[in-house]
């Protein structure tokens, strides 16, 4: 993924709309924003504030050989390879969660040679979105330097430093085309506000070129305006903005629900035990066949969705 | 929930594998460290030491936490989700927590790995040839700039198939090929300060970076060690025998994990 | 306040240099454009514009603030205290506000300065030879940032001691000497969109990058703004008159400062 | 000011006391941490959370020869010349406000030669101190190129970028010997919360080799824990905490107190009529004779006092 000229990235910005405009649509209106074949970055991290909805969007609406990434990846990853949605992961690591061990799908797809899955260090992804998110070609940093893992990426340069003579690693800056990022509350111009673990998304906003907000709740501009402390993503980067309540489930969105384990055991289960056919028919019963958001849902079902929220607010318990 | 015991002196309480390797990796630690924990035994191992010897002692998570306080019996399952967050002093970005390692803040880092090799090296990407790799493993996350930028601890169960004299791809540099080489890649700073096992605890020749054997634990022989390593250990004439778990430390331990989760 | 009135066309109202400096400032400014505005003149212009034809125009403060919203007669008095983050839609620190200019999310900046030259170069650190200075000034501020990364509007007064030759120093470029001499140092984006004084409003040749009359205030000639002006303008052969402050105009602009801290 | 080599970072961090202990102490011992000729970075901007305290803390305790650095320099630069606390400040912009204009002392110091303004964009200076924050020895940037301002600094490189060839400008980073910033509140350890503007005191506080805060209360770390996204900057940072409430008047400190305009209007006519002898006076008045920081506020009153907080509190009114 080669750095993006400047000047590309001076005209891409300009040419978008970014005035105080109301940006709310539908679940189908915000997956048109992304055309086969885009970089689309996604927030959070892990089994946090994953954007399942939106990428739930993505794969309904049958995009393509998209390049993904994100600091770690869980089992969105699968999907997304089974799905054909994408073939190219970026990312520091990727399996569904360290109590479920090794991504059997993961390892079906890229051992064969049918998906990449390109390892960067978590903060290399890190520093590469904030150098996008900068306006810079580049960030030097001090780690990845003698690993095998600087040996199989493309696109960094070493450097003596003009300073200090001291050795440093260039890392190239990352402008997705997309980032898709699920936040707690966001109004209806984009203004996003993030509790809690804020993960990378500030930088992926930033240095995206379009960014499609997932929200629990859309709130009023005068709530945003009065804790402007808690606003992390500004209007003006926002092209999207869709209400998706638990729009990380079977994931967690901090202060609101904690991860949906009963869910994350039986999706473990189905990889262990059918491999890709078994995502395949996951992808079938909750991705494809429900008619609404609130049918993929209800595949969880009320008395999990009351206990994980239960959970989930417990944060605020201390 | 297991019977795999460690032969225990007959003056103290019995222990597993587990407890052994926690009770270990905590005495490594020192009071005012700031230290990067993972899940499971490192966590414990850093939240024994603030309630043993180190109660100065500060934990990150990778997830952006700074200074969680973990209370017994809920120990988080991950470092990204907001279990971990548990009456933090601080959250931050990722990214800005990783850097606190290059700002030279944080003194060690835990660490674990499918594989580690004589030089300390540490593989958590690829078992066999990368480029047809017989498992690809779930890769780096913060390991890389833990290993690059901070000393880090090893805790690892003690496994010839897991000691091999070169890893299939290094993950999280130790000290490369040995002598002065890791400076040489343009890493000046960290490196293995110890591997901690259920078998020993290894240091690292000052000068070859060898992998070396520090101190057994109880009961084990040097030789124990060396069967169950796949290269020739710097073994001294002199090996010291590790202390065995106190009844105290075991204590404090059970409290934290009292369903045996990850000390079992 | 004040009895220093331009010369109105007889079908508006009376109006203030400073008024006719705002208004037509307001004007160049577009909708949906984001701006980074002072105080003063330059923030009443830019509020204006959102109450006139530019609804979706949104304010930036160095200070760290996105998107305030502005009481009428409560004008904030600078960039960097909490009366100008009132009901703000962000708070974010210096650095990433400015930053926002480099990553190209900015349209305008508004500027001033001691002194502005033909190439529309700005001074605000020091009147009369840097290391022996007649006057040291207070500096560039946010000012160097604006100018080399967004396009910029200077709104001044039209004085002669202002609009020099050659500034004694370069705080803010314009187009340095000229030409392609801007890109040519780095600075591929932005430059001066346009200069706005009580006289006329003033472009630049899109080759040799002079300065030269877009347009005349009402009751001005193009003689009477060279008088005024230190160096030769590009002046074309048919000079359009600008529209006089309208009523709308200034009656909003009369809401926003009643008391005419900035408009005397 | 040369770029710090990374091992001199690295040693200098290992040596400090970085544990979870107590740092509360008096004013007279927080200024024992400062050594004269040390580059002292101070926190807030222009009118708004001035570490005034500390500042005053210092000149009482005779600190010379500092290099002060700041985003925006109000009349606390005015105060360092005349007292002898600095000759030197690296700062964006120096007068008192835009309201006051000039300032007369600053010119009558530098247009002589006794102390020197190193002028640096807004920007650079921001992002000098970031570099040091991250741990890097310099930063890209796109700005001050072209510029005279560029030509009379110090120890910039232009580059052109390995990536894409375009032409940069890499910012030495700073790492202060000492950062004094002030905040709303602070527990025992150091744990640091700031409210609305943060200015480029993160950065600071991270860059610095010693971070002296003053903070209007102190808190528990219980209070602090409740509140994590508030924590700006951690306590391991920090090396002292002195409870200074009003602690940058007669400058502001957001949602407590607005500036106290008439003690800035008098002050401002001090320099307008009597330049540096008036300063002279007012250090002796407020600074040097007062026996403690009450007797400091003494000299503004509590009637100027009760209306700056009225005003402060009015950001939460919305």
């Amino acid at each position: 993924m080669a750095v993006t000229p400047y000047e590309t990235i001076r005209e891409r910005t300009r040419a978008r709309d970014r005035s105080l405009t109301e940006k709310v649509m539908s679940f189908e209106e915000a997956a048109a924003l992304v055309k086969d074949g885009d970089h689309v970055a996604l927030g959070g991290c892990t089994l946090s504030r994953t954007p399942i909805a939106a990428i739930w969007a993505l794969i309904r609406a049958g995009r393509k050989d998209l390049v993904l990434s994100r600091s770690i990846t869980s089992n969105e990853g699968d999907l997304a390879y089974v799905s054909g949605l994408s073939s190219h992961i970026m990312t520091s690591w990727f399996a569904q969660g360290i109590v479920w061990g090794l991504s059997k799908v993961m390892r079906a797809y890229t051992e064969s040679g049918r998906a990449e899955f390109e390892e960067w260090s978590h903060m290399a992804m890190g520093l590469r979105y904030r150098a996008g998110a900068m306006g810079v070609p580049f960030m030097p940093a001090r780690s990845m330097m003698g690993s095998n893992v600087l040996d199989r990426v493309a696109g960094t340069k070493e450097m003596d430093c003009p300073f200090t003579g001291e050795r440093l690693l260039l890392l190239p800056a990352l402008n997705p085309d997309v980032a898709l990022i699920h936040v707690q509350r966001c109004d209806a111009y984009g203004n996003a506000q993030i509790d809690g673990l804020q993960f990378m998304d500030i930088d992926i906003a930033m240095a995206a070129n379009r960014v499609i907000i997932t929200t629990e709740r859309i709130v009023s501009n005068d709530q945003i305006r009065r804790a402007p402390d808690q606003t992390k993503i500004p209007f003006f980067t926002v092209d999207a903005v869709v209400e998706a309540p638990y729009g990380s489930a079977p994931h967690e969105c901090y202060g609101v629900y904690e991860p949906f384990f009963n869910e994350l055991d039986a999706y473990a289960k189905i990889t262990a035990t059918e491999g890709e056919e078994g995502v395949r028919k996951y992808l079938d019963r909750c991705f494809y066949e429900p008619e609404d958001w609130a049918g993929y849902l209800s595949h969880i079902g009320v008395a999990d969705i009351l206990d994980a929220a239960k959970r989930g607010r417990r944060v605020y318990d201390d | 929930m297991t019977t795999d015991l460690a032969t225990p002196p007959a003056d103290t309480k019995p222990y597993t594998k587990s407890q052994l390797l926690t009770i270990s990796a905590s005495r490594v630690l020192e009071d005012g460290q700031i230290v990067f924990a993972g899940i499971g035994i490192t966590l414990l191992a850093a939240t024994l030491a603030q309630r043993t010897h180190a109660p100065g002692l500060t934990i990150l998570f990778e997830g952006g936490v700074i200074g969680p306080f973990i209370q017994p019996g809920e120990l988080p399952p991950s470092t990204n989700e907001q279990r971990c967050t548990r009456r933090a002093n601080m959250l931050v970005p990722i990214t800005d927590v990783l850097l606190l390692l290059q700002r030279g803040y944080v003194d060690i880092g835990f660490m674990g790995g499918a594989q580690i090799d004589r030089y300390g090296n540490l593989n958590s990407s690829y078992i066999g040839d990368p480029d047809m790799p017989k498992t690809r493993l779930p890769g780096t996350g913060g390991g890389n700039d833990i290993a690059s930028l901070a000393e880090i601890i090893v805790a690892t169960k003690h496994e010839k198939r897991r000691f091999v004299e070169k890893v299939d791809f290094v993950t999280s540099p130790g000290f490369i090929d040995g002598g002065d080489s890791r400076a040489r890649c343009g890493l000046p700073y960290g490196g293995v300060k110890k591997v901690v096992t259920d078998l020993a605890l290894l240091g690292f020749d000052p000068d070859t970076k060898l992998m070396r054997i520090d101190a057994l634990q109880p009961g084990v022989t040097a030789e124990e060690v060396q069967d169950n390593t796949g290269f020739d250990l710097v073994i001294p004439d002199d090996v010291p025998i590790a202390e065995a778990p106190t009844a105290t430390e075991l204590a404090i331990l059970e409290n934290l994990d009292p369903e045996r989760l990850y000390t079992h």
